[in-house]
C-alpha cells in the first residue's frame, strides 16, 4: 500500500534503524563464561555446572555423558565424594548448597536402570599403557586412556578392583553392588584387569611386556601404628585391616563389647559405625583433638553419634593394661594443638582399633631408576604427573594429595591427559581457567527461594544392626527441582534476561542452545544487562580496550 | 426542501447530511444548538453510523476529533470564542497533522470582560492556524458551506472551519434549503483518508520536526491553502451545478462595477450592508459592497479585482487588533498594496453591538467627504470613553516613565507648598 | 416589510412567539426573518425578540428599531422599558392584559392609534383555559393575525403544530384560534 | 514418559518467575519479552537516553499488548520524552501504528481513534493511549478524566518517572518529595520537593470507576504484561501506571534503571496493585522489604537527605512513613489475610 503521506509529519516505520546509536557507547557488555566456584573446586575435575544444565531440563542421559567425560563412576562418587562444590557453591551464600551429590547420584542411578554406556568414539592407538593398582586413580585413569584409544591393562595385587572403594569405604555408604556396576561399566569400554597380579617389575613392563607408558596409583594400605606402652596387651587392631576383613566374605572380625577407636578421620567414623554395626554394645572414638579440628567430615561424626558411637574428645591413649586404657586429657592451645594437661582417665574396652592413617607401600618403585620417593614416602611427580622416570607416571594416595576418591578419580584423569600428550610425543597443556564466578558477579534477586532437597535417612535402629545403605536417593521430582535450583553462575542459561530488558534491542536472540550476541550498532552501554544477568554472564568493558 | 428554521438547526440537519461519522459535543453559547440538533439527529436514529461524543472540554472536543480523523473517520465538532481558544493548540495540531476536520465557529467575542455576544474576535485569533475559513453571509450560505467544507477538507487533507456569527445566524429563523440526502450523497463521497491508522501500514503521524525541515513543512502548508484558492471556486462551482445555488466562492461583490465607495466585510453584516448600498444607490450614490466568504487562504488577487476600480476601500470588520486597527483590513491593504486607493478600518459590532443602516450609510457619508479617519469605531459612546480616560489619567501612575516622575513631582512641589503655609 | 417587536419575560416563550410568527409567514410564501435580541436573559428577566416578513428576501440582520407592530407579553413592562421606542402612530400594538388602557396608564398614547391598531387580549387567561398554564405567546399571535392580516389564522396554527406536535400544540392551537376570535370581533 | 511428568510436575524453575525467559518453562507461559517474534513496538535506533526506564517500560507494554491483540491495535501519544525520543523527523521507532497529536489530549485523542475504529467496521483494533507523569497526572488529567467517566474504550498507559524529564527534570505532581528537581532545587530549609499531599492517579482512576486500574514497574516485566493482558482482555477504559526509572532526572547509574524500580516496589514507596471497577482485587506482595534508604541512596535526587553529618533524618523518616503506609493499606507484607 503505498501513500502521499505528509512531508516530515508522518514517518515510515522502523526508519530509526538508520540511526546506529552505538556511537554513544564508552563502555561495551560482553558475553562471558566464568569458572563456576563449583566446577573449580571439584578434585576430579567435573564439569558439575554443565551437567546440571542438562538435568535441569530433564535431559538425564546427556547429563550423564557430561560426566562420564570427568568422572566414571557417578554413582559412586555421589555417595562418597565429600563434594568440596557444595562447600563452594555460591547458593550457600543465598540459603543452602545445591546438593550436587546426590543429583549424581540419581543420575548415576539412572545410568544403572537405563544401562546408558559412555561414548567412546576415539580410534585406537595401538598404544600400550599399563595400570598399576585398580582404586580410584587407577580406574579413571584406564578409562580416561580408553577413551584417548589406547590399550589399557590393570593390574590388581588384590582379588578385587575398587581399591579404597571396596576396602576402605563401608557397604552402607556404598552399597557393593553400585560400585560392582560402575567399575565393571569402565571395564565394558575394553580396558583389562588383572586380579592378584602384583607388579614387582616397572622395568619389565616396558622393556619385556613393549608397555608405552605405566601409571602407578596403588594407593596407601600400610596402616599407620604408634608405640602405645602395653602391660598386658589387649587386642589392638587397625582400621584398614578391619575395613578389609568386611569385604573378604568371610566371618566378620571378633571385636568384643566394647571397642575403642582411635582417630579422628573419616575412616576411624567409618570403623566406629561399622563395629556398631557388628553388635558392639559401646563404640567409641577417642581422639586428641576436639570435635572441631577432627579431619572427618562433621556429617560424618554426626552420623556416627545418630548410630551411638561414643565421644571421648581430647583424650590421647597413655597405656594399655589388659582391658584397661589409659587415656590423658588434652587441651588446645592457642595455636590449636593439643597439650597433655596430666590428668587421666581409664576407659575399659576389649579391642582397640587404630585409625591413624595409612602409608604407601613404594617398595617397588626403589629399585625404578630416577623415581624419587619422599621421606614420608609418597611419590614426587612432576606437574604432567611423571616421576622422575620417563614414561612413569604416578597417581592417587601415593602421590602427595588429599587422599579422597574424588581427588584420585581427578589424578587418574589427569594422568591419562598428561600420558596420552607424552605418548604422542607432546606435552599436555591445560587451558587456561577463565575467572572465577563468584557471589558478587550474581544477581540474586532473579533466584527464587528454594530450600535444599534432602535425602531421607535410614532409620538409626537399622543402622545399628546392618549395613544398608544409610543415605537414601533423591526421587525424579527430587532430582529435577535439586538440579533446577543451581544458580548457573557465570554461564549463560539463557533467561532471556539481556534480551528482554535492554531498551535499545540491541540484544540479539539467537534460539535455543545458541545464546545471544550484541548488536554494537545499537548497544548505548548503559549496562543494564550485565548487572541484571541472574549470573554474571555479562561483564562491561571500556570501549576500545 | 425549503424550511423556516433556526440557523443553528439548519447547520445541524447540513452537517448530518455529510454523514459524519464522529461528532464531538460541548456546549459554549452561541454554537450550542448546533451540537444539540446533531445529538438529536443521532438519539433519533436519523443519522446512523455516528458516534456522538459528549466531551469534557472544547480541547478534549477537538482532540478527539483529531483521533478520529486519524483512525479514518469523518469527523466534526462545534465551538465558540473562549471554546476555540481553549482548544487553540490543537487547532493548529489538527491542520499540522493534515486532518480534514469541519468544524463550525460560531462567532462570539473574547473576555475579558466576559461576553456572549457576537462578533469575529475569534475566528480572528485562529487566522493563522493553518485551517481554511469561510464566513457565511446567510443560514443558507452557512448550510451550504458544510457540505463544501467537508469535500474541501478532505480533498486538501486540510481542517475546514465555517465561520456564522453567532446569534444573529445561529439564532435567526430563516427560510433555508435544506438539500435532500441523495443530492450530498452525489456531491460529497465517502472519506478516504490520505493517512489513517492501520495496523496494515504502521507508520507514525506526528513526528518531531527540526529546524532542518520546518519550514519546508510550514512553506508546504502555505502551498496547501494557495491550493484552497483554486479548490474554493471549483467546488462552489460543482455545487452550484448540483444545488443550483451560488454559496461560498472566495469574494461575493455586490454593485461594485462603477462603485467608488466600496464597503469590504464578512459574515451577515453584508445583508445590512447590501441593503445601505441599495438604498444609496437610489441616493446617487456610487457604492458597493464585497463580502468575503473566504478569510484563509485570503484571496488577495480576487479581491484586488473586485475593488480595484474604487477610490475608496471601507472594511467593516467586526474584530479590533489592539494597538493596530483593524484584521480585515490589514489584509485588505495587502491586496491593495499597490494601489493608490485609502482603506479604512471601521470596527463595529463587537461584542454584539448592533451595526444598523444607518450607521453604515454616516460612515459612507463621511467617507464620501474625506472625514473618514484611518480607523473608527462604530456608533463608540465617546462621552463614556472620555469620561473614564480623565478619570484614569487621575488615577494612574504607570504609563510613560517621564510623564509619571513630572507628575509625581508636581504632586510633592504642590504638597510642600501646602505644609509651608 | 412588516417588522414586529415582541417584548416580555424570560420563560414567556417571547422568542418562540417570533420564530412562530416567521414560520406562519414562511407556510405563506413569504420570507421572514426572526431572531431574539440576547443571549443569557434567565427566567423573569425582560427579553425583546424580532419579526420581520416581507414578499422577497430579507437581508438586514440589525434589530427593529422601527417595529409596525409590538407585541407586550407582559402588562407589568410597559412602565419599566421604553416598550414604544421608534413606533409611528400607524403601527399595531396588542398588550397581553384584561385591563383597561385607563387602569395601564396608556390612554392617552392607545388614542392616538388607528381603530383596531390598539388592543389588549387577555392571553395569559385564554392559555390557562386551553393549556392550562398562563403562556400568552400562541394566543397573542392569533389576536395579532387578527388585527394586522399579516399572516391566517390558519398559517399561526400550522406553525404552531410543527413546532408543537401533539396535545400540547393543539392546546396551543385552540388558544390561538380563541385569541384570533376575539381580536377580530 | 517419566522425564516428561516430572517436568510438568516440577515447577520451580530455578529463576522463578523473575527472569524475562527461562527455557524450562512451556512456551505460552514464557513472557513476550522473551519471544524472538515478539513485535518490538519501539525498535533500534531510538534517542532515549542510556538505560531509559520509559523505553523499555513502553516497550514491555506495547509488546504484551500486541501479542494480546494480535497485532491488531493502534496507539495514541502524549507530547514528552517517549516522543520525542521515538519520533525525531526522519525516523520513527514505531514498529506499531502510533500517533501523536498534543502534551495534554492523549486520552481524547484516543476516545477518537476508538470511536474511529467502531464507525469504520475495526472494532477488534484496540486502542492504546501513552503519556509521561507530566501529560497524565497534570496537563493531561482533564482529559484523562473525561475518558474514564465515558469509559472510552481506550487502555491508557502512563509512564511515570516523576517528573518532566523532556522538558530538563521540573516538578510534576508525581514528583517525589524532597526529590530534586530543577524547579525544586536542593536548597533552603527544605530542599528538594514539597511534602504534599500527592496526586495518586490510580486511585483517582479507580474513584471513576472504571473497569481496570493497575500499577506496574520495569522491575517486574511478567507482573506487567500479565497486567496489560488482564486490561487488553477488557473493554472500557483502563489505566495502567508503570513506575519507570530516569537515570537522567533520578541522577542514577544507567544501569541501575531496574534496580531503583525493584526497590521502589520492595520499599514499598511504589505499592503493586490491581483494581477493578473501583476496588483492589490484588496485590503484589514485597518479596525482600528493604528501608526506603536503600532505594534513595542510589538517586542523586535525594543526595541531599545524606549529606555526610548532616543526613535529613527527620524527612527520611517521613519518607518511610509514607512506604510504611502503603505497606499497611495494600498488605503488602502479606500481613492480613485475604477477606
Amino acid at each position: 500500500m503505498t501513500h502521499e503521506l505528509p512531508f516530515a509529519i508522518t514517518l515510515d516505520p522502523s526508519t530509526s534503524l538508520a540511526n546506529k546509536t552505538g556511537s554513544w557507547r564508552t563502555e561495551r557488555p560482553v558475553y562471558l563464561d566464568r569458572l563456576p566456584p563449583c566446577n573449580n573446586a571439584c578434585p576430579a575435575g567435573e564439569n558439575i555446572q554443565k551437567w546440571l544444565f542438562h538435568a535441569e531440563e530433564g535431559d538425564y542421559e546427556q547429563a550423564f555423558q557430561v560426566i562420564m567425560e570427568d568422572n566414571p563412576m557417578p554413582g559412586v562418587m555421589g555417595r562418597v565424594c565429600y563434594h568440596t562444590c557444595e562447600t563452594a557453591c555460591n547458593r550457600g551464600q543465598l540459603d543452602e548448597p545445591v546438593a550436587i551429590h546426590a543429583i549424581e547420584r540419581f543420575l548415576g542411578r539412572m545410568a544403572f536402570e537405563k544401562g546408558w554406556k559412555p561414548v567412546m568414539s576415539a580410534q585406537d592407538t595401538g598404544k600400550r599403557v599399563l595400570v598399576v593398582g585398580a582404586g580410584p586413580s587407577g580406574l579413571s585413569a584406564a578409562y580416561h586412556l580408553r577413551r584417548f584409544g589406547h590399550d589399557v591393562t590393570i593390574r590388581e595385587a588384590g582379588p578385587m578392583a575398587g581399591g579404597m572403594m571396596r576396602f576402605g569405604i563401608p557397604k552402607y555408604r556404598l552399597p557393593r553392588d553400585v560400585l560392582d556396576y560402575e567399575i565393571q561399566r569402565i571395564l565394558d569400554t575394553g580396558v583389562k584387569l588383572e586380579l592378584n597380579t602384583k607388579v614387582e617389575d616397572i622395568e619389565a613392563a616396558f622393556a619385556d611386556e613393549g608397555f608405552d607408558a605405566v601409571f602407578v596409583a596403588v594407593g596407601a594400605h600400610l596402616a599407620k601404628r604408634i608405640d602405645i606402652p602395653a602391660h598386658a596387651a589387649g587386642k589392638i587392631l587397625d582400621a584398614v585391616s578391619v575395613l578389609k576383613e568386611m569385604e573378604s566374605g568371610g566371618e566378620p572380625p571378633k571385636l568384643g563389647r566394647r571397642v575403642i577407636v582411635y582417630g579422628g578421620g573419616n575412616t576411624a567414623m567409618d570403623v566406629a559405625r561399622t563395629a556398631k554395626r557388628l553388635g558392639v554394645d559401646e563404640s567409641m572414638i577417642v581422639y586428641r583433638r576436639s570435635r572441631k579440628e577432627m579431619p572427618a567430615h562433621d556429617f560424618e561424626a554426626t552420623e556416627a553419634e545418630d548410630e551411638g558411637v561414643l565421644m571421648h574428645w581430647l583424650r590421647t591413649i597413655k597405656d594399655i593394661d589388659g582391658t584397661s586404657v589409659t587415656v590423658e586429657k588434652m587441651v588446645i592451645d592457642e595455636n590449636g594443638r593439643p597439650q597433655p594437661t596430666g590428668e587421666f582417665e581409664t576407659i575399659e574396652a576389649d579391642t582397640l582399633i587404630l585409625a591413624l592413617g595409612q602409608d604407601v607401600d613404594t617398595s617397588f618403585l626403589e629399585k625404578v631408576d630416577g623415581v624419587e620417593i619422599a621421606r614420608d614416602g609418597v611419590v614426587t611427580v612432576n606437574k604432567q604427573m611423571m616421576t622422575g622416570r620417563k614414561g612413569l607416571f604416578a597417581g592417587g594416595d601415593m602421590v602427595p594429595a588429599e587422599r579422597t576418591v574424588t581427588v584420585g578419580v581427578g589424578h587418574g584423569k589427569k594422568a591419562a591427559r598428561n600420558i596420552d600428550a607424552w605418548l604422542c610425543g607432546e606435552t599436555y597443556q591445560a587451558s587456561q581457567k577463565p575467572e572465577l564466578a563468584a557471589f558478587e558477579n550474581i544477581n540474586p534477586w532473579y533466584y527464587d527461594d528454594a530450600p535444599q532437597s534432602k535425602q531421607d535417612q535410614l532409620d538409626p535402629v537399622r543402622r545399628q544392626t546392618g549395613f544398608e545403605e544409610v543415605l537414601k536417593g533423591l526421587t525424579e521430582d527430587n532430582a529435577l527441582y535439586e538440579a533446577r535450583r543451581c544458580l548457573s553462575c557465570g554461564n549463560c542459561f539463557e533467561c532471556d534476561n539481556c534480551y528482554g530488558i535492554c531498551p535499545d534491542n540491541a540484544v540479539v536472540k539467537l534460539g535455543p542452545g545458541n545464546r545471544f550476541e550484541f548488536n554494537y550498532d545499537y548497544c548505548k552501554g548503559c549496562g543494564l544487562c550485565a548487572l541484571e544477568c541472574p549470573c554474571g554472564a555479562i561483564k562491561m568493558v571500556k570501549e576500545g580496550s | 426542501m425549503l424550511k423556516q428554521l433556526e440557523g443553528s438547526a439548519a447547520v445541524a440537519q447540513a452537517v448530518a447530511l455529510c454523514r459524519p461519522e464522529v461528532v464531538c459535543a460541548y456546549p459554549i453559547t452561541p454554537q450550542t444548538h448546533i451540537v444539540e440538533g446533531v445529538g438529536e439527529l443521532v438519539k433519533s436514529g436519523e443519522l446512523t453510523n455516528c458516534e456522538y461524543i459528549n466531551v469534557e472540554s472544547e480541547f478534549a472536543a477537538l482532540s478527539v476529533a483529531i483521533g478520529a480523523s486519524a483512525g479514518g473517520a469523518r469527523a466534526y465538532t462545534a465551538t465558540a470564542s473562549q471554546g476555540l481558544l481553549f482548544m487553540a493548540e490543537a487547532v493548529y495540531n489538527a491542520s499540522g497533522l493534515g486532518l480534514p476536520i469541519v468544524m463550525t465557529l460560531g462567532n462570539r467575542a473574547i473576555g475579558a470582560p466576559i461576553n456572549i455576544w457576537n462578533d469575529h474576535t475569534d475566528a480572528m485569533s485562529m487566522k493563522d492556524a493553518g485551517w481554511i475559513q469561510l464566513f457565511a453571509e446567510t443560514n443558507q450560505e452557512a448550510a451550504d458551506l458544510h457540505i463544501q467544507a467537508f469535500r474541501l477538507a478532505e480533498e486538501l487533507s486540510c481542517p475546514v472551519m465555517v465561520c456564522m456569527d453567532g446569534f444573529i445566524l445561529t439564532h435567526a429563523y430563516e427560510r433555508v434549503d435544506i438539500p435532500t440526502q441523495e443530492e450530498v450523497d452525489a456531491f460529497l463521497p465517502p472519506y478516504e483518508p490520505v493517512q489513517v491508522l492501520d495496523p496494515a501500514d504502521p507508520y507514525s503521524i506526528g513526528a518531531m520536526v527540526g529546524p532542518e525541515a520546518f519550514t519546508e513543512v510550514r512553506y508546504l502548508a502555505h502551498r496547501k491553502q494557495l491550493q484552497a484558492l483554486d479548490l474554493i471556486p471549483e467546488i462552489g462551482s460543482i455545487f452550484k451545478d448540483v444545488f443550483g445555488r451560488d454559496s461560498g466562492g472566495l469574494v461575493h461583490p455586490y454593485r461594485t462595477d462603477d462603485a467608488e465607495t466600496i464597503f469590504v466585510a464578512m459574515g451577515s453584516v453584508n445583508g445590512t450592508i447590501k441593503d445601505v448600498v441599495d438604498a444609496e444607490r437610489e441616493n446617487g450614490r456610487k457604492v458597493g459592497s464585497v463580502s468575503i466568504c473566504s478569510f484563509r487562504p485570503f484571496p488577495l488577487e480576487e479581491l484586488r479585482l473586485a475593488l480595484e476600480g474604487a477610490k475608496r476601500i471601507v472594511v467593516v470588520e467586526k474584530s479590533l487588533a489592539p494597538g493596530l486597527g483593524g484584521v480585515l483590513a490589514s489584509n485588505v491593504r495587502m491586496a491593495l498594496r499597490e494601489a493608490p486607493h485609502p482603506v479604512h478600518t471601521v470596527i463595529a459590532g463587537l461584542g454584539g453591538r448592533p451595526i444598523t443602516m444607518k450607521g453604515i450609510a454616516e460612515v459612507l457619508q463621511s467617507a464620501e467627504a474625506g472625514t473618514l479617519p484611518d480607523v473608527t469605531f462604530l456608533s463608540l459612546e465617546k462621552a463614556v470613553v472620555e469620561r473614564e480616560v480623565a478619570r484614569s489619567a487621575d488615577m494612574r501612575h504607570s504609563g510613560p516613565t517621564a510623564e509619571s516622575i513630572l507628575k509625581a513631582i508636581q504632586n510633592r512641589s504642590a504638597q510642600e507648598r501646602s505644609n509651608v503655609s | 416589510m412588516f417588522q414586529v417587536r415582541f417584548h416580555g419575560r424570560g420563560g414567556q416563550g417571547v422568542v418562540t412567539a417570533a420564530e412562530l410568527l416567521s414560520i406562519a409567514a414562511f407556510k405563506e410564501g413569504k420570507h421572514a426573518q426572526a431572531f431574539p435580541s440576547f443571549g443569557s436573559e434567565r427566567m423573569g428577566a425582560p427579553v425583546v425578540s424580532y419579526c420581520r416578513i416581507a414578499e422577497g428576501e430579507i437581508r438586514s440582520r440589525e434589530p427593529v428599531s422601527h417595529p409596525d407592530a409590538l407585541v407586550i407579553q407582559d402588562p407589568t413592562l410597559i412602565h419599566s422599558v421604553d416598550l414604544f421606542s421608534g413606533l409611528d402612530g400607524k403601527g399595531y400594538v396588542l398588550i397581553n392584559s384584561k385591563k383597561t388602557f385607563e387602569d395601564l396608564g396608556i390612554a392617552d398614547y392607545a388614542a392616538g392609534f388607528p381603530h383596531n391598531h390598539f388592543r389588549d387580549v387577555g392571553a395569559s387567561e385564554i392559555a390557562l383555559k386551553h393549556i392550562g398554564r398562563p403562556l400568552p405567546n400562541a394566543a397573542l399571535l392569533g389576536s395579532l393575525a387578527a388585527m394586522s392580516g399579516q399572516v391566517s389564522i390558519d398559517a399561526v396554527t400550522e406553525a404552531i403544530s410543527e413546532k408543537f406536535p401533539g396535545q400540547i400544540g393543539a392546546a396551543n392551537v385552540a388558544a390561538a384560534r380563541e385569541a384570533y376570535e376575539v381580536a377580530a370581533a | 514418559m517419566s522425564e516428561e511428568t516430572a517436568l510438568q510436575r516440577v515447577k520451580f524453575y530455578q529463576t522463578g518467575t523473575h527472569t524475562v525467559g527461562n527455557r524450562l518453562m512451556d512456551e505460552e507461559a514464557r513472557s513476550v519479552q522473551s519471544s524472538i517474534d515478539r513485535s518490538n513496538a519501539i525498535t533500534s535506533g531510538h534517542r532515549a537516553c542510556q538505560g531509559c526506564g520509559e523505553a523499555l517500560g513502553a516497550r514491555f507494554a506495547l509488546d504484551a499488548a500486541m501479542r494480546s491483540a494480535e497485532g491488531n491495535l493502534v496507539a495514541v501519544n502524549a507530547t514528552g520524552c517517549l516522543e520525542v525520543f521515538t519520533t525525531p523527523y526522519p525516523e520513527t521507532s514505531w514498529q506499531v501504528p502510533w500517533l501523536h497529536s498534543l502534551f495534554g489530549n492523549a486520552p481524547a485523542v484516543a476516545t477518537g481513534v476508538a470511536a474511529a475504529m467502531r464507525r469504520k467496521g475495526r472494532a477488534a483494533t484496540k486502542v492504546i493511549a501513552q503519556g509521561g507523569d507530566g501529560g497524565t497526572t497534570d496537563i493531561g488529567f482533564g482529559c484523562l478524566s473525561g475518558m474514564f467517566e465515558r469509559n472510552d474504550d481506550v487502555l491508557y498507559i502512563c509512564y511515570d518517572n516523576q517528573a518532566y524529564m523532556n522538558t530538563g527534570v521540573q516538578r510534576s505532581s508525581a514528583t517525589p518529595p524532597a526529590a530534586r528537581t530543577a524547579t525544586t532545587p536542593a536548597v533552603g530549609d527544605a530542599p528538594g520537593n514539597v511534602f504534599g499531599t500527592g496526586k495518586n492517579m490510580p486511585l483517582i482512576a479507580m474513584a471513576h470507576n472504571i473497569p481496570y486500574v493497575a500499577t506496574a514497574t520495569v522491575a517486574d516485566l511478567h507482573d506487567l504484561e500479565v497486567k496489560v493482558t488482564r486490561a487488553m482482555s477488557m473493554s472500557g477504559s483502563r489505566y495502567i501506571h508503570v513506575l519507570v526509572t530516569c537515570p537522567l532526572g533520578w541522577g542514577s547509574a544507567t544501569n541501575h534503571t531496574i534496580l531503583l524500580a525493584r526497590l521502589a516496589v520492595e520499599s514499598g514507596l511504589f505499592p503493586l496493585f490491581e483494581a477493578e471497577h473501583g476496588a483492589v482485587v490484588r496485590t503484589q506482595k514485597i518479596r525482600r522489604k528493604v528501608p526506603v534508604e536503600d532505594y534513595l541512596k542510589l538517586q542523586k535526587r535525594f543526595a541531599h537527605l545524606f549529606k555526610k553529618g548532616a543526613e535529613d533524618t527527620d524527612r527520611i523518616a517521613a519518607i518511610q512513613r509514607m512506604a510504611d503506609a502503603n505497606i499497611d493499606r495494600f498488605d503488602l507484607l502479606g500481613e492480613r489475610t485475604a477477606p
